[in-house]
């Protein structure tokens, strides 16, 4: 059966249970960024682009037939990249209003809560609040 | 600490008094007694501390920075600008825009919205008891635009003139210009009637609230001025540091103030674009050390509350009037029934400058001068006047000890 | 204490160090190693006690007071513009202004002396290596003005190219803007030769000296140069002070920028007359306690002295040089023989942010980014750099560290 | 015998060292200054207004066929006025050379130094630069 997104967190979050120190959660963040899917080549648009960060962070979001949504998502940074690919893999492939109204506990669970800092011009809280606002665009389109 | 919070501000004058370091001092030989608090107010303990531990723990330029040390001032700084927010019931951080003081808030809306928005023959409408901070700015855009300067008159109270208003707010008037408190009188002013009559003739309101942020709560969602500015020296904060609130549609629309780091999004000698609100309006490494200090100051006030803070206000500015009136020969400037704790007068015959030396040879300090108001003076046609204004750490007993310092120096110069 | 001056700057790396306290902690379980000292240096003890000092002992409103705490804030005040006359060697005190910071000084003399002089046609010269915070005001007053920005063009090792100039200088030339020092490459441009060529043309010529002020010795006569901007966070002073020197015979001539109280001689509604200088340029209540602040800094840097600083930061720039050199795929840019200790480096195919990331992780603080001079990456054809940037308070063992955490860092990257 | 500046100096520090405290000083400055004779009405225009003062002073300084300086000065302000009837009684009366010259120690020896700073607005410390400004312009002059 299909996870929902607290399940995913929580299998993030036992994933990462494994790690004893900072070098092996990020070796693990950067092998992410390694795999993560590319965003398509034409979605790597200034309209795309998520403003305010140091790295470039690129995000698209799609909706498929069955209602829910997809995102792919791209940075010239590889550690970004793999936290983008930890928050892909828990919010793509839900419907608009789980997306919406989601908490997304696991990055604080896993000891990377810095990166939350809406100050901190990493994009990863630039680029959930933009997964938020597509959603609630999305949310509100004929399905 | 979230849990029990520390008591930063006691209930207590004595306890209260212990958080000022700087008045347990001898001044001439007689322990001193300050009475400039609108000019500035001193600084408590957990004020002073913010600005030593921001020093010695987490001083770091802001923003963009990928390192710990930045991450926490950038954290601390925006937490500031999140507590004024609170402080004054904004709708949004984005409203909040940091700047040196209260002159430096009024000349970027001078500069910008002014500049941007004046035409030949349109009006800005002050008031006679501005300070010249909320004058001179828009002495300059008025030069610059070829608008017009009205001006509200007084009367002899000290209050707005508002029957003068109708004949004052027209079609031409766009920006009202008005102090919430009268630094030089004490009067609080109505400012919420003349908000609502600007904003029917489509005029947007500045308020210069420098003299009202220590006295009395503001919330500029009810009053709904389109801005609003204090500085941070003149409520337990430190120097250097300011706040411009406006809202956010017409920060929006304004165009930039000063250029620089910070405020842009990108840069390129062909095209440069502008960074989001509130980063617009603040170009350059802002004074980081004095914004947390600011936020400190904010959770002081807070901390004592505003019904605690009024009635020992009250207290004072009723004992000192009375005892101001209880001397022949003084007169007080500006006695409207609406007033923060602060006393402007004069003794009859005596220059101000010279009971100010003699006060001050005993220890007390009170400001003599025309306090940056002089079209109030002119008015009033004379050239200033002593003032005493109070904090919530100021005593009765040193108002009794005012008293017998005033007439000794009266007598002494009689 | 006169006769026998108190050591606040020990001439030995361990000693100094003491002097910082913020220096002495643990970021993410490793010693921190601050290596950002380009974008705000650490502050002494020294500076930070001048602070307590004031808002503990004479905290008061300055100028116009009679009262003792006045006098003394006051006389401080004006102590502190004395010293940076003496620090950087102007003929007058009315020639230093006290502004918020670097950017403040330079939007000043823009929208002053800029808007003022400026007309359509007329040129700004800019260099590539410029800060934002020197490059958008002047994008801002061409546009008001028409006046046309050109730009001095750099060598790849990050050097001005002077074989330029007589191209660039010519008549239309009014105003030449450039840094004394980049804060992006670290280069020491050469401004004398800049400016003794500019003013053959009849321009003027300001100097943002904000990253060579902790650095180089700076003597404005000497130079000659018009205006020199900078700002005191970026030289063991707080944030929210900055300079603007100008020459007396420019700045008397200029237009005020802020109105408001301070810089003004008399206010009326009819007419308002303005002080005299430098009290014309700073409108409203000033940063005292930062001003003060500041003149304690320049005490500090006095005490330690060039030669020795000089030496130490020499050791540094050449230590951190070779290490990165020695490390494969790690290419820094700025390679001018003529240097502070700021080193700007990327290492092949990996983002600065994740370097600077893990960089942090162990405890090391540099800055990652832009840096504020987004026209100079563009020219390199890279989004940016990570800097390390040195302090007198730096030694060579965390340049050791800071190479293996760099090795590790990269090697976890690849 | 004509006494000179630095014989007056000597005799107001003499005056001053009967006085036990800030009162009795203040008491005699006073004094001084309800005697001070007045400036000629005519002499009280903006032209001979001493800038940047508190109180207004007015200054006016005449050379006479022996070619030494009279000064006469007001001010709206007693305490003020006493300290420049100190000052007049110093310096009036002397030559262009003495009074540019002369170090005004007395101030500092009576205990008034804090009326001197050039940052307190006064007009003592400012009311004797103009005095010396007017000497050296007069020196100047043929005699
Ligand atoms: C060369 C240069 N100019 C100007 C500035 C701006 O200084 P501030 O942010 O203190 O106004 C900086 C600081 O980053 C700088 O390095
Ligand atoms: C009513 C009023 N407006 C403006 C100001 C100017 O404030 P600042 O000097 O802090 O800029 C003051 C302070 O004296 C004031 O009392």
């Amino acid at each position: 059966m299909k996870m929902g997104i607290e399940e995913k967190q929580q299998e993030v979050i036992d994933e990462f249970g494994v790690f004893s120190d900072w070098m092996q959660k990020y070796e693990y963040i950067i092998e992410l960024g390694k795999e993560l899917p590319l965003i398509d080549e034409k979605y790597k648009t200034d309209d795309h682009l998520i403003r305010g960060c140091q790295s470039r962070v690129w995000l698209n979001a799609a909706m498929d037939e069955s209602g829910v949504i997809l995102f792919t998502a791209d940075s010239d940074a590889i550690i970004t990249k793999g936290l983008i690919a930890l928050v892909i893999r828990v919010l793509s492939g839900e419907k608009p209003t789980d997306i919406v109204g989601a908490d997304l506990h696991f990055v604080k669970d896993i000891g990377l809560q810095e990166h939350l800092s809406p100050t901190r011009s990493n994009g990863l809280a630039s680029m959930i609040k933009q997964m938020k606002i597509y959603a609630l665009a999305m949310g509100r389109l004929p399905a | 600490m979230e849990a029990e919070p520390m008591i930063i501000a006691p209930h207590n004058i004595e306890q209260l008094r212990e958080e000022f370091p700087l008045l347990h001092q001898k001044v001439n030989g007689s322990p001193l007694i300050y009475l400039d608090n609108a000019a500035t107010t001193q600084k408590p303990l957990y004020v002073i501390e913010s600005i030593t531990n921001y020093y010695t723990g987490y001083n770091a330029n802001i923003h963009r920075g990928v390192h710990h040390l930045a991450n926490l001032a950038t954290d601390a700084f925006e937490k500031a600008r999140n507590k004024v927010k609170r402080f004054i019931s904004a709708s949004t951080d984005s409203e909040i825009i940091f700047t040196s003081g209260t002159t430096d808030a009024i000349n970027l809306v001078a500069q910008t919205f002014g500049k941007s928005t004046l035409q030949k023959g349109d009006e800005i409408l002050l008031s006679v008891m501005e300070h010249h901070s909320n004058i001179v700015p828009w002495q300059m855009v008025a030069e610059s635009t070829g608008a017009k300067i009205r001006v509200i008159p007084i009367t002899s109270s000290g209050e707005w003139d508002l029957s003068a208003l109708d004949t004052l707010i027209g079609e031409r008037t766009r920006i009202v210009a008005v102090n919430h408190v009268s630094n030089a009188l004490g009067t609080i002013n109505p400012v919420k009637i003349l908000i609502d009559k600007a904003h029917i003739a489509g005029a947007k309101v500045l308020i210069d609230g420098a003299q009202a942020i220590a006295h009395i709560p503001v919330h500029v969602g009810y009053l709904d001025c389109d801005f609003y500015c204090f500085s941070g020296h003149k409520m337990y904060g430190p120097t250097g540091t300011g706040v411009l609130y406006g809202k956010k549609e017409l920060l929006e629309m304004m165009p930039p103030y000063r250029g620089g780091g910070e405020m842009i999004e990108t840069v390129s000698f062909e095209n440069t674009t502008f960074n989001r609100l509130p980063h617009k309006f603040e170009a350059g490494t802002p004074n980081i050390e004095g914004v947390i200090a600011l936020g400190a100051a904010i959770e002081f006030i807070e901390q004592l509350g505003w019904e605690w803070m009024n009635e020992q206000e009250e207290l004072l500015l009723q004992a000192a009037t009375e005892m101001l009136h209880s001397i022949e020969g003084v007169k007080i400037y500006g006695t409207s029934k609406h007033k923060v704790p602060v006393v402007s007068f004069l003794a009859e015959g005596i220059h101000p400058y010279d009971l100010g030396t003699l006060l001050d040879k005993q220890g007390i300090a009170v400001r003599t001068g025309h306090h940056c108001t002089q079209p109030l003076w002119d008015w009033y046609k004379i050239s200033g006047t002593l003032r005493a204004s109070f904090s919530v750490y100021n005593n009765l007993e040193e108002i009794g000890i005012f008293k017998q310092a005033l007439l000794k120096a009266i007598s002494l110069l009689k």
